[in-house]
C-alpha cells in the first residue's frame, strides 16, 4: 500500500488532537505549550504533506511552513518568558491557579 | 558512496545489482566507524603527549613503544571498570545519554569530504545538516547532568547547554560567509571550490581577510561547541568537579568521552573543509593517485586543526562563566555579522587585490573597535596592600 | 517510503502521546525531542530536506532546550509534578473535546475530497531556490519575520525580567 | 602596549618552546622513571628505623634494652631480649619488632638508643601485599651492616663511626693499666658499647657558621642530655649519659618515693648526691643508668639488691650506663670494702 496524502493528513489529525487533548486536560502550563508546540507541528506537517503530493512545483507551502516554524520558535519563547513571570509572581505555573486578571 | 558504487560498475559490471548498493553503502559507513574512532583513540594519546611534552613531561610511554599501546589499555581497563548509576538517578536517561552523546558525533562524517570525490553522503544541505546534527549533542549532555541526580552534574548540564546554544549563532554566522562565497551548503563543492591556484594551495578561504576572520571565528565555535579547554566551563574540574559527567564511569564514560572527541574531530574536519581548503593540496588532482594524496591531505590538515586545539588546550586558562558568554555576545556575534558584510563587499567589488586590502583594513579596525569597546579599561598591574 | 513511514509515524506519536501524558516534566520534553525528530524524519520523506533540517535546528535545538531551561528556572529541577492529576470535570470536558474534535476531523479526511485534486510529482525542493524566493518574492513576510522575532526577542527579555527591573 | 590578545599568543610561544625543547633538551625534563631511575634522596631523608651491625649479622649492636621499646610514642617496637638457658642475659634481642604501620617515623628511637644501635633508614619501597603480617618488620628484616649505614648517610655514619671508635681506644686504654679489674669476656668485641659525648654530632663540613655551631653545639647537647633540674648549665650538662628525652615521664614508671634519683634524666653526681645518705645497695641503684632496661637480667632495684646481697658478681652488666656506672659501681664497692 503506497503512502498517499491521506494518510498524512490522517496522522496529521491525530497529533492535532493528541495536542488538543494535552492543552486542554493538563495543568501544568509548561506542558501546555509544549501541547500547543504538537498542535503547531501537526499542522505544519499538513502544510509539507500538501506541498508534496499536490503542489510540487512551486515552494510556497515550505514558505509556509518556514515561516509557521519561525512564529511558533518566537511564540514558545514569549510563551516561556510569560510562563517564568507567571511562576515568579504565583511560585505555581498552575494553570487553573492563574485566575486573578488582576496582579 | 556514488564514487565507489561508479567504480564497482567499471571493475566487476558482473555483479548483481542489489550486492553493487550494499557494497556502495557498507564501504564508507565502515570507512567512518573503523577510522574515525581509530583517530579519536589515538587522539587521546597524542593530547596526552603533547600536553605532556608542553609541560616538560614525557607523557604516556609505558603501554608499548612510546605509549602506542596507551589508547587500547585506557579502553580495557574503562571496559572493565564497574558500571555505577546512583540510586536516585533517573535510570533510563542515565543510560540514554551517553548512547544520544556519540550519534550525532558520528552522524557528522557523513557529509565530510575525506578525499577527492570522496564523501559518505553528499547531502545538497551538508552545512546546515552538521549544524543541526551538533545541536543533538546538547541533548545528551543534559539528559547525562540531568539524569544523575547531582548538583555538580545539573550545574554542568546547565553550563553545556547554555554555553552550545550560545556559541551557536557565531558559528553559522561565520560559516555563512563560505556558502556565501561557493554558492552552496554541500561540503563537497565547497571544498571543489577551494581547488586550483598556485599548487592547489592559493585558492583556500583561509587566504581571504573574510575567510581569516571566519576561520578564527569558526574554529572558536567549534571548541566551544566541543567543550574544549578554554571553553570547558561545563567540565570545569576545579569548580564543578567533572560536570555533566561526575556521576558516570566505566564504558558509558568512554562513550561520553568518544561522542566529545568525535565532534571535536568532526568539527576540525569541517573547519578544514571549509577554510582550509579541504583536501586540497600539492597533488591532489593527480590521475590514478590523487584521491590518495587528497585523502592524506585531508587527514594531515585535520590533525594540524586538532595539535592547534591541544596547544591551546595547554596553553591558555579557561574562561569564567560571564566572560564566556558576554564574549559570545558582544565580540564574536557583531563580528561574525561585521564578517559577513566584508565577505559582500569583496564579492561586489571588482578589483579583488583592492578588495582583500580593503576587506582587510576594515576588518582589523572593526576587531580593535570591538575590543576596545568591550575591555573594561587598561589593566593595570595588581598591587598587594599587604605584601611588603 | 511505506516502511519508513509507519515507522516514522509510529514514533511521532508516541512521542506526542508521552509528552502530553508522562508525569515528569523533563520526560515530557524529552518526548516532544522524540517528537520533533518523527516530525523531522517525515520531512525528510517528503523531500524537503531543508525544512527537515531546520525542524531540527530550531525545534530541538532552541525550543526544546528553552523549555528544559525554563522547567530547570520554574520548578524543582527533578521535574517532577505534584499529585497526581485529577480526572475532574475539567479533564473529562477537555478530553471529549479534544476527542470531538479530532473525529470530525478524521471524518473530514475520511471524506477524501483532497485526493481528488491533481498531483504533481516533479521535485524541486533546492535550498537555492528557497533562499530565492526568500529575498524575491517573498521578502516582505521575510522581513516582517524578522521584525517579528526581534519583537519577540526584546518581549521575552522585558517579559522575563520585569520582576527584577521592578525589584531595582 | 601591544595588540589585542598579545598575552595569548605569548602564551602559545613558550608552550610551543616548551613542546619543541623538549625533544632536544634532556635538561627540561622533570621526569624520573621510576622503576628505572630514582630519585636521589637527601642524606637526611629518613624512613623507618633499622638496626645496626657490624661485619657480620651476629654482632649487632642492640643489646634489647628496650629503650626504645619505651620511649616509642606509638608503641610500635616489640623486643625481648634473648636469655641463655639460665636465664642470663645474652645481650641481644631475640624478638625486635617494628610495626611500620604503626611507626610515625619520629627518630626517637634514635636519639634514645645509647648504642648507635638503630637508626633511620630512608629506603621509601616498603609496600605489601598483606596489611597486617607483612607490615611488621622482624630482626632480620631490620639488620643491616654498618657498611649499609655508611652507604645511605655517608656524613652521620662517619661520625658515629669515629666516636665509637674514640670511646673504643679510650676503653681499650684505660683497661689496659687496670688488668686486675674482674671483667668477663667482653660480649661484643667489635662493637664494644661507648659512652656518647654529646648524642648529635655536628659534621665538620656542615654548613654552619662558628655562631651557628656554638648555639647548635649547646642546643644538641642540651636536647641530648639535659639535667634535672632545669637550671644546670647546658654545656656541663653535656656528659656521658644514656640519652633519654626528657618529655616522655608519662611512659616511665612512676618514680617512687624513696628512690628520688630513680630518673634516667639525671646525671650520674646529681643521682650520687640524691643517694648520698642511703645504704650500699641504694647507693649501687643510684649508680645505674635508670633505665630499668633488663639489660643485666634485673631491672635497676633488683641489680643493685643482687650485688649488694653478693648474688651477683660482675658489675659491668648495666649497659646503658656504660662505663661510668661500671667504675661508680666498683667505686661503691671498695669503698663498702666487699671487692
Amino acid at each position: 500500500m503506497s503512502i498517499t496524502l491521506g494518510h498524512y493528513l490522517a496522522l496529521a489529525a491525530m497529533l492535532f488532537t493528541i495536542g488538543l487533548a494535552g492543552a486542554l486536560t493538563r495543568k501544568n502550563a509548561i506542558i501546555v505549550l509544549v501541547a500547543i508546540e504538537i498542535m503547531f507541528n501537526a499542522a505544519i506537517l499538513n502544510l509539507v504533506a500538501f506541498w508534496h503530493f499536490k503542489v510540487f512545483t512551486t515552494l510556497t507551502a515550505q514558505m509556509f511552513a518556514m515561516f509557521s516554524i519561525a512564529i511558533a520558535a518566537a511564540e514558545s519563547a514569549i510563551g516561556l518568558a510569560l510562563v517564568i513571570a507567571i511562576y515568579r509572581h504565583y511560585r505555581s505555573v498552575d494553570v487553573d491557579e492563574m485566575k486573578t486578571l488582576q496582579g | 558512496m556514488e564514487t565507489i558504487y561508479q567504480l564497482l560498475q567499471t571493475w566487476l559490471p558482473n555483479l548483481p545489482e542489489p550486492i553493487m548498493r550494499l557494497i556502495s553503502f557498507a564501504v564508507p559507513i565502515l570507512f567512518v566507524i573503523s577510522v574515525f574512532p581509530g583517530i579519536f583513540a589515538y587522539t587521546t594519546l597524542i593530547e596526552r603527549k603533547a600536553l605532556g611534552r608542553i609541560q616538560n613531561r614525557l607523557g604516556p610511554n609505558r603501554v608499548g613503544r612510546w605509549g602506542l599501546l596507551q589508547p587500547i589499555a585506557d579502553g580495557m581497563k574503562l571496559l572493565t571498570k564497574e558500571d555505577i548509576v546512583p540510586r536516585k538517578a533517573d535510570k533510563f536517561t542515565h543510560f540514554l545519554a551517553p548512547v544520544i552523546a556519540v550519534i550525532p558525533s558520528v552522524m557528522l562524517f557523513a557529509v565530510l569530504p575525506v578525499g577527492s570525490g570522496l564523501i559518505p553522503v553528499n547531502l545538497n544541505i551538508g552545512i546546515l545538516f552538521v549544524f543541526a546534527i551538533s545541536t543533538g549533542s546538547v541533548l545528551a549532555l543534559f539528559m547525562g547532568g540531568w539524569a544523575s541526580r547531582n548538583k555538580f552534574s545539573l550545574l554542568g548540564a546547565m553550563r553545556a547547554v547554555a554555553q552550545v546554544v550560545s556559541y551557536e549563532v557565531p558559528m553559522v554566522l561565520a560559516a555563512l560567509v563560505v556558502v556565501m562565497a561557493t554558492g552552496s551548503l554541500s561540503l563537497l563543492t565547497i571544498a571543489q571550490a577551494q581547488s586550483g591556484g598556485f599548487l592547489n594551495i592559493s585558492n583556500w578561504f583561509v587566504f581571504q581577510p573574510w575567510g581569516f576572520v571566519g576561520f578564527v571565528l569558526f574554529m572558536i565555535g567549534a571548541m566551544a561547541e566541543s567543550a574544549r579547554t578554554p571553553f570547558d566551563i561545563p567540565e570545569a574540574e576545579s569548580e564543578i568537579i567533572a560536570g555533566y559527567h561526575t556521576e558516570y564511569s566505566g564504558f558509558k564514560f568512554a562513550l561520553f568521552q568518544l561522542g566529545e572527541y568525535l565532534a571535536s574531530i568532526a568539527l576540525a574536519g569541517v573547519t578544514v573543509t571549509m577554510f582550509l581548503g579541504g583536501y586540497n593540496g600539492p597533488g591532489s588532482h593527480l590521475p590514478y593517485v590523487g584521491w590518495l594524496i587528497s585523502m592524506g591531505w585531508f587527514f594531515s590538515k585535520m590533525m594540524g586543526v586538532i595539535f592547534i586545539v591541544i596547544w591551546i588546550r595547554g596553553t591558555w586558562p579557561r574562561v569564567r562563566v560571564d566572560q564566556l558568554m558576554s564574549f559570545a555576545w558582544k565580540m564574536l556575534l557583531p563580528m561574525s555579522i561585521i564578517n559577513i558584510f566584508a565577505a559582500a563587499l569583496y564579492h561586489f567589488m571588482p578589483s579583488k587585490f583592492l578588495a582583500w586590502v580593503v576587506t582587510a583594513v576594515g576588518l582589523l579596525i572593526c576587531w580593535w573597535g570591538l575590543a576596545k569597546l568591550n575591555s573594561d579599561g587598561e589593566i593595570k598591574k595588581r598591587t598587594y596592600r599587604y605584601a611588603n | 517510503m511505506t516502511t519508513a513511514f509507519w515507522i516514522i509515524s509510529a514514533v511521532t506519536l508516541l512521542g506526542a502521546v508521552l509528552a502530553v501524558t508522562l508525569r515528569n516534566l523533563v520526560h515530557c520534553v524529552l518526548a516532544l525531542i522524540l517528537f520533533f525528530l518523527g516530525i523531522a524524519g517525515h520531512y525528510f520523506l517528503l523531500r524537503a530536506d531543508f525544512l527537515g533540517v531546520v525542524q531540527i535546528l530550531i525545534y530541538i535545538g532552541a525550543v526544546a532546550v528553552l523549555i528544559l531551561f525554563a522547567i530547570m528556572l520554574t520548578r524543582n529541577v527533578t521535574g517532577t509534578e505534584g499529585p497526581r492529576e485529577v480526572f475532574g470535570l475539567k479533564w473529562w470536558s477537555g478530553a471529549a473535546t479534544a476527542a470531538i474534535i479530532g473525529a470530525l476531523v478524521l471524518a473530514a479526511i475520511r471524506r477524501d475530497e483532497l485526493s481528488k485534486l491533481p498531483t504533481s510529482t516533479q521535485a524541486n525542493s533546492s535550498v537555492l531556490e528557497i533562499g530565492k524566493l526568500l529575498v524575491t518574492d517573498w521578502v516582505v513576510p521575510f522581513e516582517a519575520m524578522a521584525v517579528l522575532l526581534t519583537a519577540a526577542l526584546i518581549g521575552a527579555v522585558v517579559i522575563a525580567l520585569e520582576e527584577v527591573l521592578r525589584r531595582r | 602596549m601591544g595588540f589585542l590578545g598579545k598575552g595569548l599568543f605569548q602564551g602559545m610561544a613558550v608552550t610551543a618552546r616548551n613542546f619543541v625543547g623538549s625533544y632536544f633538551d634532556k635538561e627540561r625534563m622533570v621526569t624520573v622513571q621510576y622503576p628505572e631511575e630514582r630519585v636521589q634522596v637527601p642524606e637526611n631523608s629518613r624512613t623507618f628505623p633499622f638496626l645496626v651491625f657490624d661485619n657480620t649479622a651476629d654482632h649487632m649492636r642492640c643489646v634489647g634494652c628496650k629503650i626504645c621499646e619505651e620511649e616509642c610514642p606509638p608503641q610500635c617496637i616489640y623486643i625481648v631480649m634473648d636469655r641463655d638457658e639460665n636465664g642470663k642475659p645474652l645481650q641481644r634481642p631475640k624478638v625486635f619488632d617494628i610495626d611500620i604501620s604503626v611507626c610515625m617515623q619520629c627518630q626517637i628511637c634514635v636519639e634514645v638508643c645509647p648504642f648507635e644501635a638503630i637508626k633511620m633508614d630512608n629506603n621509601y619501597e616498603k609496600s605489601q601485599y598483606d596489611r597486617f603480617d607483612d607490615l611488621v618488620e622482624r630482626l632480620p628484616d631490620l639488620l643491616k651492616s654498618n657498611e649499609y649505614y655508611n652507604h645511605i648517610k655517608p656524613a652521620e655514619a662517619s661520625a658515629v663511626d669515629a666516636k665509637l671508635k674514640a670511646e673504643a681506644d679510650k676503653k681499650a686504654k684505660k683497661a689496659a693499666p687496670a688488668k686486675a679489674a674482674p671483667k668477663p669476656a667482653a660480649p661484643k668485641p667489635a662493637a664494644a658499647p661507648a659512652p656518647v659525648a654529646g648524642r648529635l654530632v655536628i659534621p665538620e663540613d656542615a654548613p654552619f657558621t662558628p655562631e651557628q655551631r656554638a648555639w647548635l653545639a649547646g642546643f644538641l647537647s642540651s636536647a641530648g642530655a639535659v639535667a634535672g633540674p632545669a637550671t644546670a648549665p647546658v654545656e656541663s650538662a653535656a656528659v656521658e649519659l644514656p640519652a633519654v628525652e626528657e618529655a616522655a615521664p608519662d611512659t616511665e614508671a612512676a618514680p617512687a618515693v624513696d628512690t628520688p634519683w630513680h630518673d634516667p634524666g639525671l646525671a650520674m653526681p646529681q643521682r650520687m648526691d640524691l643517694a648520698k645518705e642511703r645504704p650500699l645497695a641504694d647507693k649501687l641503684m643510684a649508680a645505674m643508668a635508670q633505665t630499668d632496661c633488663h639489660a643485666c637480667g634485673y631491672d635497676c632495684r633488683g641489680y643493685a639488691d643482687a650485688i649488694a646481697g653478693g648474688a651477683e658478681s660482675d658489675l659491668s652488666l648495666c649497659l646503658p650506663g656504660e662505663g661510668e656506672t661500671a667504675g661508680m659501681l666498683e667505686q661503691l664497692m671498695k669503698e663498702a670494702g666487699k671487692v
